[in-house]
């Protein structure tokens, strides 16, 4: 019973910051109570995931899985869908996660924030947001994980389109929200699809009832259903081809963007799938097609990343690169691998995002790398923080970065679903990634001052920010300790074990055929340490390039960008995607509707009861013409009418 | 007698208005009066009814033009159950809206209202044929009145297309009932209109040929529902008639009156015709499928805030329609929850427009802009309603479409397929609405009405707290809401080639 | 031989009263040295005459009911079913035709006295037309019906367009009378008689047999369908409507068409149209032409007697088709439709003519659509009936109207005549349209001349029209008797069937 | 040729001769004179067929009566300038004629049809007993008699409403209002 | 057959001259302009119908077609004064006879 009432806190502790905020707090309270009441709350979430988290390592046998049934929520028919929540395994990751860094960036952003107007919506938004993401990684079926994936995108609208006297930033909420809707849609599809191929759509049972063997076929339900919750998932988790929001939704303000744009709700995608291993596992053909979108993903961000000028932009393609690894890995099978980077990820990039945010903050309010430089003396603790995940994020080991991110290379290139392409497309991203991320330091703190000293007064943040950002830092750090893989830790003196692994054990799925190629692995381990080694040399390299192209040598990129032009265009426009679906998907939308409109509403169907109509009033006139008023046409009318009674009559 | 009460209770009503002193200001009052009244023996009617069967309760007979077999008989179970409430719920609010807004003759506005409330909740009640189509037609007149006489400027084009729509398609549908009358005695033996009696009966059917009796009615009677609903060919009098009507007079359309026509599918269409019904089912899936996708389409590209929220109903209707034929209990409990949702969310969203254009005295899209700092609290309830109508979870909204599009996909994937994108454009067209006139800097039209752009006062509260509360209970809470419905619709969807219906008694 | 036997002279006694009575007036007025009476006075003497010849029709037919057989001077006329039931309503919508004419200012001049004379005798050719159970009786009482009513019209103040009017009505229908006479001429001669009751019986055959006969039998519809105004008879219709005054019109529409319906109803007692495919079909055709011509004939109108006039003229197809069913052997059913159809519509159109007439302010006014802007505002109570009247009259529940239209329905699909109440109903959907115009323009069209100078003869005109209590009473007590018989319509219609 | 088939043709062209006389004469006072002569010798027709009662009233009632009242009336309003008989119009006139035509054609062929050819002979003579006329007086003031009486209160209709529409003044003097 | 029908004389005879006569009368009031002629081609067609109730009567042998022939004369009389009475009331108010005068309802 505690457990029920522990996740009942868990999940409602939120809420209520929500309501309380949201309710009493507008244009009453200012940025420090609110921002005080909305991280009490959030601090409470967490420390009852913490607590459940607890209780679940203390359940050492059977299933480990902490449950509530609050109540039935929907029951029609053989549908039944009990408001249940768990705390399994894979969940207590992201609850752990979601609240620890949610609850850091509340207290980063009362710093950030306290000045604003709408602090208090700002606030309750957050709030909000973390009910949802709690709801989402909670949820024990898939509409109920629905409705928390559905509520982060909502908040994740109201939270872009914070500022909405912008238009443009109104704008970028609504791209976000209807993007992800497109994903949503075909996420339901793929919900009928599993729930009339099982009768459930709760994970447990569904679990239950995955057959055995691989689905070799196309058109299976499994292979359609897991395919169509994938698309689901580049929706929220922005990969190719519904990425295109991410990137936008960075007008929303920067903690906003570090929780559900880096942390936290972008890696739902990634969630859902490892949370359904049992059944993706099932279907391989659906893997390969995650395996595929997702390496794709890698690259086509990186390479947009190494041409913005935006901190933020650069950010935000760093983090859809970074997601592609994650569904990298589950597309070669390896849903812990994925689940190790998803929480890797979200301490760096947070940290990250925080950092920038702490530097625009500084900067106040400017984004673009190019007035920056040299801000390492002015902000030496953001700067060290952002250190840290530099590291972490371009794989330098001990850094976490490295750890996750090597376990999906070394699966991509060893896992029977992998291939050494997929190695390959990782080992490019990972350098493109070092370059790009070499450059943002390079332009942010190191080299020559360029912003205009007159109005720029760089400062450090204060400590409500900073604290956050040295915890992150911390953890980018060691985060990556967690999973260490075999063949390092038997060099270690300690023998560390690979926790994650062990935590996970039992709860993740290895697809069927990678399986078999566990054994053996001290012939493994030569190949595993040089791919290791190539990869962090390319790295180094690509980081070496980067420093040498901005700070020693600034002409060099300019040079480039004049030779490669067209290319340096395409990817400095974003490959253009944008404007294609400007182009070819909305603007005929828009067009085709005002075409139907005019032409079948107004000129077909309206037309239609006109002319009926017209039809009435033309014998109505006819009507009225017979009636010539003369008495003697009148009586031809009666002859006539006798005359042709008759006729007919005898059938002349 | 509950239920003839409540029948009748309003239009004792509409003539204590009437013989009122029209210049006293108690008129208004009067009038809430009496419609809470009215909501009282709503409630009355939810405590007595039993929601543990499917057969119909609290009926009464009586017998009126015998010659036919032709009766007063009413009754009530889980299908008209809510629609009823509904109704008596909207009416107290839809007369607070017309509260500031009604200055022209107001006792014969608000006696034209609860001769309205009579004719609505009688259709949902009838069970008699010629009864239903008494109050279907009797409701023609009273809308026709509140949308000519204080409507917008071309109310005069939109009443009379109404009310012609309306009537070309009812008229169908009593040929249909006389015909079915006669061949009750052809085929029993006696004269009779009473929907018990026909549901006994076996309407000869030969699939796919357009000529036999079953099929014919089915049509008739299927026009006049679709023009009701409204469907997609036959939907153009909607957006105007939505357009030119005042306020209450938007809400009581959309959150009543169209459900009679789809309330007409599932209590006489389907029961009656069952096989064709079933033969004809992807036709009006179909159909379901075009009015999801058009009317949301059209919503997108329109300049008229009322004109898209008008759209937007034919959209929803479009749900609507389709998860009743899915012929499945998913699709059918999702169809009449739907009823519900759109009832509740669309009728909001147009107390809203009402009140931002009490304000403004505009509803052009592009002459808003920026109203979320003037009018906060207004803005965060447009927000909910919205989220209501385009389905978020949480909210009733998503309720009914999920269980509409499962029980769709249940009976034909491809359809599901197709309605699905209904619920990207629903998102895309109330989105970018929300964005112009919430969003953005301030419009240069309002810049001179600065000074009314003020936050929802008490009574508009009113109006609109009692809709937040039922999204999101409706929305987390579905079943205290399906119980009452369930019996009847495993009832209704188990037996449907043969249905039938017991009297509780 | 007896003249007449005492039992012939007491069915008879209705009449001799009636025409009696009718007297009273002119000899008032000669004993007043020929300046003509109070018209309140003539009225009344009018009123009562019809009372007692109300009463006493009743009472010869409860007198008869017991004997049956209600026939009397050798079977020439009869107190039967129909007769009661067409001839009361005739009185009573008499009656009500006198209240409208005292009130009117075009017919309450110098010759009222006259002018009850003449109506009351016109009633007096009603009663014989629907007692009539011999072809000479019935064209006896089309004659005098019709004759007086010529000069009921030529009598109205207006000049030019009553006299157009009555001169109009005359020539054509003395013309629609000589074809009508001819027909009775060929029945006569093929059948030997000319007893309505032996006709019914022989008819089927003959038509069969006989062309001269069929010519004959179409020649009598065809009188009748000119006298109920079906296409292409229709064509005097409108004009004569709005020429007459307006309480001859609303006599005309109501009491007339009742009369002559009944009276054609009578021939087709003897269900020769199951047999008679081609008569069959032609009666449908002119009963779908007249519903469209008549509604669509409407659509185009702003007098508001004109469109009166086409929207009688489509309510006459709707009453054909319950002709048709008789025809087609439903003869109870069939004529208890009819005789529905027919009560209902009098009371409507009675009601519908009463509101013109109290809307003229003089003997020359012609109410258009304009005249009745905002009208709701003003007179909200008449306006209110008026609304009745005209949703009864475009059928819409639970206006009587409609239950008129669900029987005639009921028993056209009874009979078959499927496409025939199709376009029926389609006709009705137009006819919406039209009954709904006038109550636009009551209810939703402002009055723009609100602020104009009243000429001091317009105020008396205004004083005038308040003082017209009679018509305010037709008014009022039709809209009344719309709702109040529509709900217990049933009560009607068994109170005709019951006579049939 | 017997006297009586004679005398018909004879008759039936002199009535047909006079009432297209009717038709054609311009000035309806020739009409006039011309439908007296269709009258006399349709009362000549009624003799012929032993309706000889018939045959008096006719002259009296139609010759003597009603068509002197034409007369009178055409006398009263002096018509000189009376030219053409017919009204304009050619194809309302052909249309007129035509319909007549078919009409006329219709009934004609009827006529042929039912008494096939003009076999059908009048079966012996004109004979209804002694004396036709006093049983035409019997039967119609007993047999008839409603009807008798109903067409005398029609012609004291007649008559009071012919004074009224001729006293009526019309619209020079509207009603006083009092 | 031609001459037979010429020289014996029958009920058609009768018929068809009385339909001659009618049809005569109804052209008259199809096409003549005065009113009192139309007027006058009025009584020509009772005329006729007049002439085809004797013939009958003859034929069938019974009196009852020549009372109603004797009503007829009756009412055509009344008609007579009617149509002259309204004729005489139109014309002294716009002397006027022409058929054509009579066109204002209309439409």
């Amino acid at each position: 019973m505690t457990n029920e009432y522990f996740i009942a806190i868990m999940l409602l502790s939120p809420l209520v910051g929500f309501l309380i905020n949201g309710i009493f707090g507008r244009g009453r309270w200012g940025g420090y109570t609110s921002g005080a009441i909305a991280t009490f709350f959030a601090l409470t979430s967490f420390a009852s995931a913490a607590y459940l988290v607890f209780g679940l390592t203390e359940l050492a046998d059977g299933p480990r899985i902490i449950s509530a049934t609050f109540f039935d929520w929907i029951t029609v028919d053989e549908l039944k869908i009990p408001a249940r929540f768990v705390v399994d395994p894979i969940s207590a990751i992201m609850v752990l996660v979601v609240t620890g860094v949610g609850t850091l960036i509340h207290l980063f952003s009362i710093g950030y924030m306290h000045e604003d107007r709408g602090v208090t919506k700002y606030f309750s938004y957050l709030n909000f947001f973390l009910f949802n993401m709690l709801v989402l990684v909670t949820g024990d079926s898939l509409p109920i994980m629905f409705v928390g994936w559905e509520g982060v995108g909502l908040a994740s609208y109201l939270l872009i389109g914070f500022w909405f006297n912008d238009e443009e930033k109104a704008t970028a909420g609504m791209k976000a929200f209807i993007t992800n809707r497109i994903g949503d849609a075909a996420f339901i599809i793929g919900m009928f699809i599993l729930f009339f191929h099982f009768g459930t759509l709760e994970f447990e049972k569904i679990n239950s009832l995955v057959p055995v063997g691989p689905t070799l076929s196309w058109l299976s339900p499994l292979t359609l259903g897991t395919l169509l919750l994938f698309i689901g998932a580049t929706g929220k988790s922005a990969q190719i081809p519904l990425y295109v929001w991410l990137p936008d939704a960075m007008a929303g303000p920067t903690p906003v963007s570090a929780l559900i744009h880096a942390a936290t709700m972008v890696t739902a995608g990634v969630y859902m799938i490892v949370r359904l291993s049992f059944l993706f596992a099932a279907a391989p053909y659906t893997l390969m097609v995650i395996a595929i979108i997702g390496a794709l993903t890698v690259v086509l961000a990186a390479t947009i990343g190494l041409a913005q000028w935006d901190i933020k932009k650069v950010l935000a393609y760093s983090t859809v690169s970074q997601l592609g690894y994650m569904f990298l890995a589950c597309g070669v099978g390896a849903f812990g691998a994925a689940l190790f980077h998803l929480m890797t990820h979200a301490f760096f990039k947070a940290l990250m995002f925080l950092g920038s945010g702490s530097v625009i903050h500084g900067m106040h309010h400017e984004q673009d790398m190019r007035r920056m430089g040299g801000l390492k003396k002015y902000l030496p603790i953001t700067y060290f923080t952002f250190l840290a995940g530099w590291l972490a994020i371009i794989g330098m080991p001990p850094f976490a970065g490295f750890f996750s991110k090597d376990e999906i290379l070394w699966q991509s290139f060893s896992s029977s679903n992998g291939h050494w392409i997929f190695w390959a497309i990782g080992v490019l991203g990972a350098t493109l990634t070092s370059f790009y991320m070499t450059r943002l330091m390079a332009l942010t703190f190191w080299g020559q001052e360029r912003f205009d000293k007159k109005h720029h007064h760089p400062h450090e943040s204060p400590y409500s920010m900073l604290i956050p950002l040295i915890a992150l830092a911390v953890l980018s750090i060691v985060g990556g300790w967690l999973g260490i893989p075999h063949v390092i830790s038997e060099v270690l003196p300690a023998h560390p074990a690979n926790v994650l692994e062990h935590w996970l054990e039992g709860s993740l799925v290895h697809p069927i055929a990678a399986t078999a190629v566990d054994g053996g692995h001290a012939d493994h381990a030569a190949l595993e340490w040089g791919l290791m080694g190539l990869s962090v040399g390319l790295a180094l390299l690509s980081a070496v390039t980067a420093y040498v192209f901005y700070i020693v040598k600034p002409e060099i990129p300019k040079l480039l960008v004049q030779k490669l032009g067209q290319a340096y265009e395409l990817v400095f426009n974003k490959y253009y995607v944008d404007e294609i679906y400007q182009r070819y998907i909305l603007n005929p939308l828009v067009k085709a509707s005002e075409d139907l409109w005019l032409y079948v509403d107004v000129r077909i169907i309206d037309k239609l009861t006109y002319v009926l109509t017209d039809m009435s009033i033309g014998t109505g006139k006819m009507s009225k013409a017979m009636q010539t008023g003369n008495i003697q046409t009148y009586a031809l009318y009666i002859v006539m009418g006798v005359a042709i009674i008759l006729t007919i009559f005898f059938g002349v | 007698m509950l239920l003839s009460q409540i029948i009748l209770f309003p239009l004792l009503a509409a003539i204590i208005l009437l013989i009122f002193n029209s210049k006293s200001d108690l008129l208004k009052q009067a009038a809430l009066g009496l419609s809470l009244a009215e909501l009282l023996l709503g409630a009355k009617l939810f405590m007595a009814f039993d929601p543990s069967t499917a057969s119909l309760q609290l009926t009464e007979n009586y017998s009126w033009i015998s010659q036919f077999g032709i009766s007063y008989s009413i009754g009530v179970d889980g299908l008209s159950f809510w629609l009823v409430l509904l109704t008596v719920f909207i009416f107290p609010i839809a007369i607070l809206g017309s509260w500031n807004s009604i200055n022209k003759s107001q006792k014969g506005y608000y006696a034209s209202l609860f001769v309205l409330q009579t004719a609505m909740i009688g259709t949902f009640l009838s069970i008699d044929a010629i009864l239903f189509y008494l109050f279907w037609e009797l409701s023609l007149v009273p809308m026709y009145f509140i949308i000519g006489i204080w409507g917008g400027a071309r109310r005069i084009y939109a009443t009379v297309k109404f009310f012609i729509y309306t009537m070309a398609g009812s008229i169908l549908m009593l040929l249909a009932m006389i015909y079915l009358i006669l061949m009750h005695k052809e085929l029993m033996g006696s004269y009779s209109a009473n929907l018990l009696d026909w549901y006994k009966m076996q309407i000869p059917f030969v699939g796919g040929v357009l000529l036999t009796p079953q099929t014919l009615m089915f049509f008739a009677f299927s026009i006049a529902f679709a023009i009701k609903t409204p469907a997609f060919p036959v939907h153009t009098w909607l957006p105007d008639a939505h357009v030119e009507a005042p306020t209450a007079g938007s809400v009581l359309l959309a959150a009543v009156m169209l459900k009679m026509g789809t309330y007409g599918f599932v209590r006489w269409v389907i029961p009656l015709f069952p096989q064709a019904a079933q033969y004809w089912a992807w036709l009006f899936m179909v159909i379901g499928v075009i009015g999801i996708i058009y009317g949301a389409l059209m919503a997108l590209v329109q300049t008229d805030i009322k004109k898209l929220v008008a759209y937007s109903s034919v959209s929803h209707m479009g749900y609507v329609l389709m998860g009743l034929f899915a012929l499945n209990q998913m699709g059918v409990t999702g169809a009449l929850y739907q009823m519900l949702n759109h009832g509740i969310s669309t009728g909001a969203l147009f107390f809203l427009v009402g009140m931002i254009y009490e304000r403004t005295h505009t509803r052009q899209i592009a002459h808003y802009g920026g109203l979320a700092p003037f009018m906060p609290w207004y803005t965060i309830a447009f927000l909910i309603i919205t989220l209501s109508s385009i389905a978020v979870p949480m909210t009733n909204g998503f309720i009914g479409e999920f269980l509409i599009l499962m029980g769709s996909y249940k009976s034909n994937p491809v359809w599901a397929y197709f309605a699905v994108i209904g619920v990207v454009l629903g998102a895309a067209y109330m989105l970018w609405m929300v964005k112009k006139v919430f969003y953005g800097p301030t419009g240069k039209e309002l810049s001179g009405h600065k000074d009314h752009l003020v936050d929802l006062s008490a009574r508009e509260w009113i109006i609109l707290s009692p809709f937040i509360v039922l999204v999101f209970w409706m929305g987390l809470r579905p079943n205290d809401f399906l119980n009452y419905s369930r019996h009847s619709l495993e009832h209704w969807v188990k037996n449907q080639s043969s249905y039938t219906l017991d009297v509780k008694k | 031989m007896l003249l007449a036997s005492a039992a012939d002279l007491i069915v008879a006694s209705p009449l001799f009263v009636l025409f009696m009575g009718s007297l009273t007036p002119l000899i008032v007025k000669v004993l007043n040295k020929n300046k003509e009476p109070n018209n309140f006075l003539s009225m009344i003497q009018g009123v009562g005459t019809i009372l007692a010849a109300l009463l006493l029709m009743v009472t010869v037919y409860f007198l008869l009911l017991s004997r049956a057989n209600p026939f009397a001077f050798s079977n020439l006329i009869a107190v039967d079913g129909i007769a009661i039931i067409a001839s009361t309503t005739c009185l009573l919508l008499a009656l009500a035709s006198l209240f409208l004419m005292r009130d009117n200012q075009s017919t309450n001049g110098d010759q009222f006295a006259e002018l009850v004379f003449l109506t009351l005798n016109s009633v007096l050719g009603m009663l014989v037309l629907v007692m009539a159970t011999d072809l000479l009786t019935l064209f006896v009482g089309i004659e005098v019906m019709s004759l007086a009513l010529y000069m009921m019209i030529g009598i109205s103040h207006e000049q030019k367009l009553s006299k157009e009017a009555a001169i109009k009505y005359f020539v054509l229908g003395s013309f629609a009378s000589a074809i009508l006479l001819q027909g009775i001429a060929f029945i006569y001669g093929n059948l030997g008689t000319t007893s309505i009751t032996v006709l019914t019986e022989k008819a089927d055959l003959l038509i069969g047999q006989s062309p001269l006969f069929a010519v004959g039998m179409i020649f009598l519809m065809i009188g009748f369908l000119f006298k109920v105004s079906l296409f292409p008879f229709h064509v005097w219709t409108a004009d004569v409507y709005q020429g007459a005054p307006t309480p001859h019109t609303a006599f005309m529409s109501t009491a007339v068409k009742m009369a002559s319906f009944a009276a054609f109803a009578r021939i087709f007692v003897g269900s020769f149209l199951v047999n008679h495919d081609s008569m069959l079909n032609i009666l449908q055709w002119i009963g779908a032409i007249t519903i469209f011509a008549g509604n669509a004939g409407a659509l185009v109108q702003n007098n508001l007697k004109r469109m009166l006039a086409f929207s009688s003229v489509a309510h006459s197809g709707y009453i054909l088709m319950g002709i048709i069913v008789i025809g087609l052997g439903a003869t109870k059913l069939g004529m208890t439709a009819v005789m529905f159809y027919l009560v209902t519509y009098s009371i409507m159109n009675m009601g519908a003519l009463a509101m013109v007439s109290f809307l003229e302010k003089s003997y020359s006014d012609e109410i258009s659509t304009d005249h009745i802007k905002g009208l709701a505002y003003k007179r909200p109570w008449l306006a209110g009936s008026f609304t009745v009247l005209l949703i009864s009259l475009a059928g819409v529940p639970p206006a009587l109207g409609f239950f008129g239209k669900f029987f005639i329905f009921t028993q056209a699909l009874d009979q078959g005549l499927l496409w025939l109440t199709l376009w029926a109903g389609l006709g009705s959907v137009v006819g919406a349209y039209i009954y709904l115009k006038p109550i636009v323009y009551m209810y939703m069209i402002k009055d723009d001349d609100q602020n104009e100078v009243i000429s001091e003869a317009a105020k008396d005109h205004e004083v005038y029209n308040n003082r017209k209590w009679f018509t305010k009473t037709v008014v009022l007590a039709s809209a009344f008797t719309i709702l109040v018989i529509g709900l217990l319509n049933t009560l009607l219609y068994h109170l005709l069937s019951a006579r049939l | 040729m017997t006297a009586e088939v004679f005398l018909f043709w004879f008759l039936a062209i002199v009535t047909v001769v006079s009432a297209l006389g009717v038709l054609f004469m311009p000035n309806p006072i020739y009409s006039a004179f011309s439908l007296i002569m269709t009258m006399i010798g349709v009362s000549a027709l009624f003799a012929l067929l032993g309706a000889y009662f018939l045959a008096g009233v006719q002259v009296i009632v139609y010759a003597g009566a009603v068509l002197v009242l034409f007369v009178m009336v055409m006398m009263l309003f002096d018509l000189k300038s009376e030219i053409k008989a017919f009204t304009k119009g050619t194809l309302g006139g052909v249309f007129k004629i035509g319909s007549v035509a078919v009409l006329a054609g219709l009934i004609l062929s009827a006529i042929m049809v039912t008494t096939q050819g003009v076999a059908i002979k009048f079966q012996g003579q004109a004979d209804f007993g002694m004396q036709p006329t006093r049983l035409l007086g019997n039967k119609l003031f007993t047999q008839y008699v409603i009807i008798f009486e109903i067409l005398g209160a029609l012609l004291l209709v007649v008559a009071v409403g012919a004074v009224a529409l001729s006293r009526s003044k019309g619209g020079t003097h509207a009603r006083r209002i009092d | 057959m031609l001459a037979e029908s010429i020289s014996e004389i029958g009920l058609g005879h009768f018929l068809v001259l009385s339909m001659i006569l009618f049809i005569t009368g109804m052209l008259g009031v199809l096409l003549r302009k005065n009113i009192l002629t139309v007027l006058m081609s009025i009584e020509l067609m009772l005329n006729a119908i007049n002439l085809s109730f004797v013939a009958y009567a003859r034929s069938l042998n019974q009196l009852d077609g020549q009372i109603i022939v004797f009503f007829i004369m009756t009412i055509a009389a009344a008609e007579a004064g009617v149509g002259l009475a309204l004729v005489v009331a139109v014309f002294k108010r716009f002397k006027e006879v022409n058929i054509r005068f009579f066109e204002h309802l209309k439409g």
